[in-house]
C-alpha cells in the first residue's frame, strides 16, 4: 500500500474543492482522523521545505493545493483569468455581510448610506453571499450571509478566521482612500 | 439634451453622503469624535451647490445627509444644559462614520488578502470564474438558483398572461385544428420553426396556446431532446374510442 | 524569479489540458525550446525519485500532471463522495414544484412545455421532493410537494421562507462590477 501522505495527496490532487477531514477518513476506514491530520501536515511540510509552486494550505473547512503566489504572474500568463477583482463598492458590502451576518439589505445600506441592491445582486450572481432566510419582522425582510465559496476565494479556513475589524480607536485618523 | 452629455454621475465621485464625509473629514484634517459641525456642514452644502452648478444629478441621500447635518448644528448652537445628561448632538453623525470606517478598513484588509482566481490558483481553474451551482451543501445549488429558475419560467411565460388580452379564442381553436392537420400530413412539427414562422407577438402567443391546450387535451405530446434545445410536436394516437 | 522548471510546474498545475512546448514558450520569451525541454526533464526525474502520487509523463502532443496509476483505486473512492449537481432542467421543475405546490404532474409540464417522469422520479429518488396524496379529479393524479430535506438543502427553516422572484428583483439589475 501507498504510503497514507501519499493517498491523501492524490486525494487532493483531483478534488476541485477543499476536502474536509471527514471526506478524507470516509474514504481510509483503516485510519482515524489523527493519523490523517499527522499525514497532512507532514505532507504540508514536505511542498514547504521544496519551495516549488505548489503548497497545501487549509481553507473553508477542508484542505486543498494551490499555487503559491509568487507565480501568478507567470501563471495569467498560460491561463485566462476572468476579472475577479471587486470594485471599493463591492468589497465594502462584502465587507459588512462578512462581520455583521446574518444582515439584512436594510442595515447594509444604514451603514453605507447608500442603496445596495444592486451590488447584492451581484454577489449573489458571483456566489460570494446567499440567501439565509427570513427576518421575522414585519415586511420579513429576506438575510443575506457570506458562503463557503466565499471562504475558498479569500482563503480563509473559516468565518472566525477573518482579521478583527480595526479597533474604532485607531479609526481617529482614518487612513482611507479617497478619491482624487 | 445638450446639457445631458456634460452631466456627470455623483456616484462616480462619491458613492454616497458617508463617502463625502469620509472625505471632507480626511481632506480637511479633522478629529471625528470633535468634528467641527458648522466647518463640515458647510463644506458639505459647498460641495452640494457646487454639483448642483455642474448639472450633477443629486441623489436623495445627499439632501438627506444635509438635512442631517443641519439639524445637528443648529442643535449645536442651543445653550447647553450643565447637567448635561444630553448626549452630544454630533454622536448622531460620529457613530454610523466610525462603523463605516471600520468597515471600509475591513474591505481593504480583505483586498490585502491572496485571493483564488487572481493570487493563487486551484488545478481546475475554470471553477473560479464560473462558480456556477456553487455547493454549500451536498447537493450544488442555492436557493438563489431556485428562484432565478423560477423567473425565468415566468418569463417566459408572460405570454401566457397577455394571451387573454391579445388573443382570440377562436384562432386557438382554429391553430389547433391547423396544427392537427399538419402533424397529421408530416408526422411531427418542431416547436422552434412553429414559433419562426408566425406572424407577429401575437400569433406566437395563439400558436405557443394551442400547443399548449392540445398537450393539455391528450392530442398531442411534446418531447425535448437533451442534447439540443430542439421541441418536437407529435400527434397522440387516439386510445379512446 | 522562481526556477524555470517550478514556473513550469505551476503551468502544469493549473493547466486543464496537456500544455504543448509551444504554448510554454510563448509564456516565457526569455528562454528557449531546449531550456524548457531540460527544466521539464528535471521537473519529471524530481516527481520520479520522490515516488508520491503525482507524475509528469508526455501525452496527446503536451505534457500534463497526473496521479500514477497505484492510486486509481483510492481516487475512486474519493470522486464517488464528491457533490453532485442539479441539471438546469431538474431544478425549474423543482422550483415549479417548491412555488407552486402541492402540484400534479401535468400542471408541471403545463408550465415546463415538456415531459418531466424523469425529473420528477429523479428528484423523488433523491427525496427533495415527496408524493403527498391524490388529487380527487378524474384519473386521482399523484400531487407532489417538496420535502423537509429540501428545506435543508436550501437552508430554509420553512417553506414560507421561500423567496418570492420580486425579493430578487426588488433588488434591481446586478451591477456591472469593473474596478479600474
Amino acid at each position: 500500500m501507498p504510503e497514507l501522505k501519499f493517498i491523501l495527496e492524490s486525494f487532493l490532487f483531483v478534488s476541485e474543492e477543499p476536502l474536509t477531514l471527514e471526506k478524507m477518513r470516509a474514504a481510509l476506514p483503516f485510519t482515524d482522523t489523527k493519523g490523517i491530520k499527522e499525514a497532512l501536515q507532514s505532507l504540508k511540510n514536505e511542498y514547504d521545505q521544496r519551495q516549488g509552486s505548489i503548497c497545501l494550505i487549509e481553507v473553508a473547512g477542508g484542505y486543498q493545493l494551490r499555487t503559491r503566489s509568487e507565480y501568478a504572474d507567470w501563471i495569467k500568463k498560460i491561463i485566462q483569468t476572468s476579472a475577479q477583482r471587486l470594485s471599493p463598492a463591492a468589497l465594502e458590502t462584502l465587507a459588512i455581510i462578512a462581520y455583521k451576518q446574518p444582515i439584512m439589505r436594510s442595515d447594509i445600506e444604514h451603514i453605507r448610506g447608500v442603496d445596495t441592491g444592486g451590488i447584492i445582486r451581484m454577489l449573489l450572481d458571483r456566489k460570494l453571499i446567499k440567501i439565509l432566510g427570513r427576518k421575522e419582522i414585519p415586511g420579513r425582510p429576506l438575510i443575506y450571509a457570506t458562503t463557503r465559496y466565499f471562504l475558498e476565494i479569500f482563503g480563509l479556513r473559516d468565518i472566525k478566521d477573518l482579521p478583527a475589524p480595526k479597533d474604532i480607536s485607531d479609526l481617529g485618523k482614518p487612513v482611507v482612500d479617497a478619491p482624487e | 439634451m445638450c446639457s445631458d452629455i456634460y452631466k456627470v454621475q455623483l456616484e462616480n465621485i462619491f458613492e454616497g453622503p458617508m463617502d463625502l464625509l469620509v472625505y471632507l473629514i480626511r481632506k480637511n484634517e479633522v478629529n471625528i469624535y470633535d468634528i467641527p459641525i458648522s466647518m463640515i456642514t458647510d463644506r458639505y452644502l459647498d460641495y452640494i451647490e457646487w454639483m448642483k452648478s455642474m448639472n450633477v444629478d443629486i441623489a436623495g441621500d445627499f439632501l438627506v445627509m444635509a438635512a442631517t447635518l443641519i439639524q445637528i448644528k443648529s442643535r449645536m448652537l442651543l445653550p447647553v444644559h450643565d447637567d448635561s445628561d444630553e448626549e452630544d448632538p454630533r454622536q448622531e453623525i460620529t457613530r454610523p462614520l466610525l462603523e463605516y470606517l471600520q468597515m471600509k478598513a475591513a474591505a481593504l484588509q480583505l483586498n490585502e488578502r491572496d485571493m483564488l482566481g487572481e493570487h493563487t490558483f486551484i488545478r481546475s481553474p475554470s471553477k473560479i470564474s464560473d462558480p456556477g451551482t456553487l455547493p454549500d451543501h451536498e447537493i450544488r445549488v442555492d436557493i438563489f438558483d431556485l428562484i432565478k429558475a423560477f423567473q425565468r419560467i415566468i418569463e417566459n411565460l408572460s405570454s401566457d398572461i397577455s394571451l387573454d388580452v391579445v388573443a382570440d379564442k377562436l384562432s386557438i381553436k382554429d391553430r389547433m385544428i391547423e396544427l392537427s392537420h399538419l402533424l397529421k400530413e408530416k408526422g411531427f412539427l418542431i416547436f422552434q420553426e412553429l414559433i419562426g414562422n408566425a406572424a407577429g407577438k401575437a400569433d406566437i402567443i395563439v400558436t405557443f396556446l394551442a400547443i399548449l391546450e392540445m398537450v393539455k387535451r391528450n392530442a398531442a405530446h411534446v418531447i425535448q431532446r437533451d442534447d439540443t434545445d430542439t421541441i418536437t410536436l407529435y400527434l397522440n394516437e387516439i386510445t379512446h374510442a
